[in-house]
């Protein structure tokens, strides 16, 4: 099923959800981000590796109770602000953690995809992340008797991924860096792809990467989708606009007359980059 | 040689534990700078790994982010990063995993969660990504960190990530396959563990560092080796081809974006 | 390390070592079974999800002891005899068996390919065979409490897989159906690649199937090295020699006249193709 | 119509199970063909999955192996044999799988292990493959499999994979995911289970076959349902289709293969 951003949104999230947008650094899929902010939603579980500005932006705008993660920081250049506010100033409400390492969570998303209650990893040994998060357990292997870490595992109510095109039939394809974002969509009740063009047929693909289309519940045509993260074959990465992000959000303000301007302020994803295209010139 | 500054220097040292077809766990900054270098000197044939999937990359500038288009380009292959922890670093295929991080303790175990209280903490840091299975699974760990008292400390806020946990041969009895910390690289020098207590001691310097400099730096009472190295001060064409990759880098990163309208 | 085909058989495959020749029906590597035949190895752990003719050759020519495996048949054919020979008659020799389902064993290379100790999946329900699998067992979930079967990692001595080509630096590019030569490929202790033909540099292949060349430890250039299983891009798959192989392991006497005439009569795959071509003509 | 053989009868009847875009588990033989008859019929938008990884196959002819050539050639992609199981069977993303045997009992459990004791078999058959798993996680299972006595049996020498284990709930409190055998599709018609007891009852018979038949073809005593349907003759147009696809397929499997030299 095809269909626009905001109708995608309205559809398939809703107050409460848990959500994961996955996309490690590429793909990461802003323009579904900025819709669920204009679209007001609450009370969401976040679920990403590296919640990155996307997650900062939902979590100081209100939109998230809880947050699933492993590494949370602005890569490069430094911290979230908004989530550190969050989860040291309670601003502007309190967010439950659910902390997890890299290969924990990668374990957690393969574990949901397959439609396992779990899944197992050598790891989380020495380290006090246990301690503080009871979703991260021990199991014993039934033939050598060693002790393994276990994780939950997780299946987002929606998982929205951003990807380079679809064809008509709702098949998806993906090139470059995949992170865990095809584990996430292969472990989500509803998945939701924005891509950046539809075209009437995908060539046969062989071992290439596809989400055929009865596992997506929904395409998106949005280009530039990703922006400011990128989309391999199609644009890069503004960097400059990551550097930039950490004096935006340093504090509560800026980041308010920010996020008024150019998310709430604006209509969809394009008049989003027009703005942003405005501003630069 | 040309004057060079400590993070050059650190990197330079970095570069040089660096040898032969060793497969290196690569995080951004100083690390990924490192193993770009050292594949650009002495090492071409260094195979460099980042967690979002790219296996074998040969970047021709440094990414910012770990996740970076040039990192696809110019891999092997790019497989899912669930692969990368499982079928390699939990498969013991890495040689070298490189860390930093807050805090060190001074048996080497890492902080990088939070500054105070989990629940309530004084500065929330951005958390463990992959530093406990890097930390457990890689055959050596190459810690490079800039050292202060707030950094070297006496206790760790939060353990992130096990070095040699309490020493004298506890983290080998905890089951972790891989060799932990083989070495930490900071701006005064290099610490490496004691053979049986385990205990980061300084073992090397930078030749412009000294001892005093070392132990002001270090929030417990540092242990100094009885004989200390001098790590060779960098070489010019070290530092011409650092010099060259961080130019590319920064003319790269400097390259307006078209906005994709 | 690129090593020819019976110096990487002599040095890598020991009698009594556990041996995967993988390949789901493409790129079987029937060259390197066939020089483990002429070296005389024996008492092998052969590995395999189908056996497929391969095996039914080595087995009958007495190379194994054990037989880890989830379907042994003709693809489309019927019976491999010479399996069932060891199974009902223990003709050569007895055959221990270590059966599985598919799903099973998949799980197990990717455990094996994890260095886990067991993998994990919701299967073997409603099926007599873990009463005559101690392999197969059981293990509760840590959060849910339920409980899932398990199966003990796979990880060969030697693992076998055939491939398009590989680069003069050991990394080897595989192209088309996979089935779990991949997983088997990382489960290895040792690893050895039979390849179309070697070239100087493969191109970057983004998502595409490579094996990093420092999980390889030898590369073999053996042209034709999967007939009569084929190669994808390069050669068909042999149908009419797979119905023709029904006919000739039927009897033992004639199995083990062909045998003698076209594997332990000929040096090499090239010459075992060689007298293949002329019986055709 | 044109006289067609039971082997074609099945194989049409098995093809108008087949509707919209189902996702179909596809094995070898019968399953292939009333699969891709379906697709070339009246469901072009079927999605056919074989175990060997190839996902969406539009094959212009039948494969005699599951992992063919031209499987992975005209697929919409083709992946790892264990996601097909994990992340696809596993996880309830198969609508219809196809299964035979050499045995059946009354309650569509089914043998393809061995005939007589496991560890000294009078017959050693193939084993499970993908059946087991196909069994338990497919939303409906098919059922292709020609009747005789030595095959539809009273007691099955192994149980490979599960149907309605001892019926009257048994396999649902056994907490298997699928839905089981929703048809058997034999030489003479078609047997579906009781809705209360899951035993397999005659409901369907091809038009030239008897009741009689039938019972003489079961090894146990057949139940039959109050009303049977006559499976209606094959339409000229799926009779032409089917014997064109088989003749493409006899073609490409006859025409001679270079040998790789």
């Amino acid at each position: 099923m095809i269909l626009p951003l905001s109708d995608a949104i309205e559809r398939f999230v809703s107050d409460g959800a848990s959500v994961a947008l996955e996309g490690f650094t590429h793909l990461i899929p802003f323009a579904a981000g900025h819709e669920i902010i204009r679209q007001r939603r609450r009370e969401l579980h976040l679920i990403r590796m590296t919640p990155d500005l996307i997650y900062d932006q939902m979590i100081g705008m209100g939109c998230a109770r809880k947050l699933t993660f492993s590494w949370g920081g602005n890569p490069g250049v430094g911290s979230l602000h908004r989530l550190r506010d969050a989860i040291e100033q309670q601003w502007p409400r309190p967010l439950e953690l659910d902390e997890h390492s890299h290969a924990g969570m990668a374990a957690a998303f393969c574990a949901g995809a397959a439609r396992l209650p779990f899944g197992t990893l050598r790891g989380y040994l020495g380290t006090d992340l246990p301690a503080h998060n009871p979703n991260i357990r021990r199991v014993a292997c039934p033939f050598t008797g060693e002790m393994l870490a276990a994780v939950p595992a997780l299946n987002p109510d929606v998982t929205i991924v951003h990807a380079q095109r679809a064809d008509q039939a709702g098949n998806v394809a993906i090139e470059g860096i995949l992170g865990a974002a095809r584990e996430a969509a292969l472990a989500a009740k509803t998945l939701i792809v924005t891509v950046e063009e539809i075209v009437d047929e995908l060539p046969p693909a062989m071992n290439a990467i596809v989400l055929p289309h009865w596992i997506v519940s929904a395409v998106v045509p949005c280009r530039g989708g990703a922006y400011p993260s990128y989309a391999q074959g199609c644009y890069a990465r503004d960097n400059a606009f990551y550097r930039r992000w950490d004096a935006i959000a340093r504090e509560r303000a800026s980041f308010l007359a920010w996020m008024d301007e150019h998310v709430l302020g604006t209509h969809d994803h394009h008049a989003f980059l027009a703005g942003l295209q405005q501003a630069d010139a | 040689m040309s004057a060079c500054s400590r993070d050059e220097w650190m990197t330079v040292a970095a570069a040089r534990q660096l040898q032969g077809r060793s497969v290196c766990f690569v995080g951004i900054g100083l690390p990924s700078a490192a193993c770009n270098l050292a594949r650009l000197t002495h090492a071409p044939q260094l195979v460099l790994i980042y967690e979002s999937g790219a296996i074998g990359t040969r970047s021709d500038v440094l990414p910012l982010s770990i996740g970076d288009g040039e990192l696809a380009e110019t891999a092997a292959c790019v497989v899912p990063l669930p692969e990368i922890f499982s079928y390699y670093l939990q498969a013991g295929r890495i040689d070298i995993g490189f860390l930093g991080a807050a805090q060190i303790d001074r048996h080497g175990n890492l902080n990088s969660t939070v500054i105070g209280p989990y629940a309530t903490p004084t500065t929330r840091l951005p958390g463990a990504g992959g530093a406990p299975e890097i930390a457990l699974h890689a055959r050596q760990v190459l810690v490079m960190l800039r050292a202060s008292p707030r950094s070297f400390v006496e206790r760790l806020d939060f353990r992130t990530s096990a070095g040699y946990l309490d020493g004298h041969g506890a983290r080998a009895r905890s089951g972790a396959p891989g060799g932990g910390p083989r070495a930490v690289i900071t701006d005064f020098g290099m610490l490496t563990p004691h053979p049986l207590s385990e205990e980061l001691q300084l073992t090397a310097l930078f030749a412009d560092a000294t001892v005093d400099e070392a132990r002001a730096a270090v929030g417990w009472p540092l242990a100094v080796a009885e004989r200390i190295d001098t790590i060779a001060t960098p070489s010019t064409h070290e530092l011409d081809t650092l010099h060259a990759l961080n130019a590319r880098t920064r003319e790269a990163h400097a390259r307006p974006v078209r906005i994709p309208l």
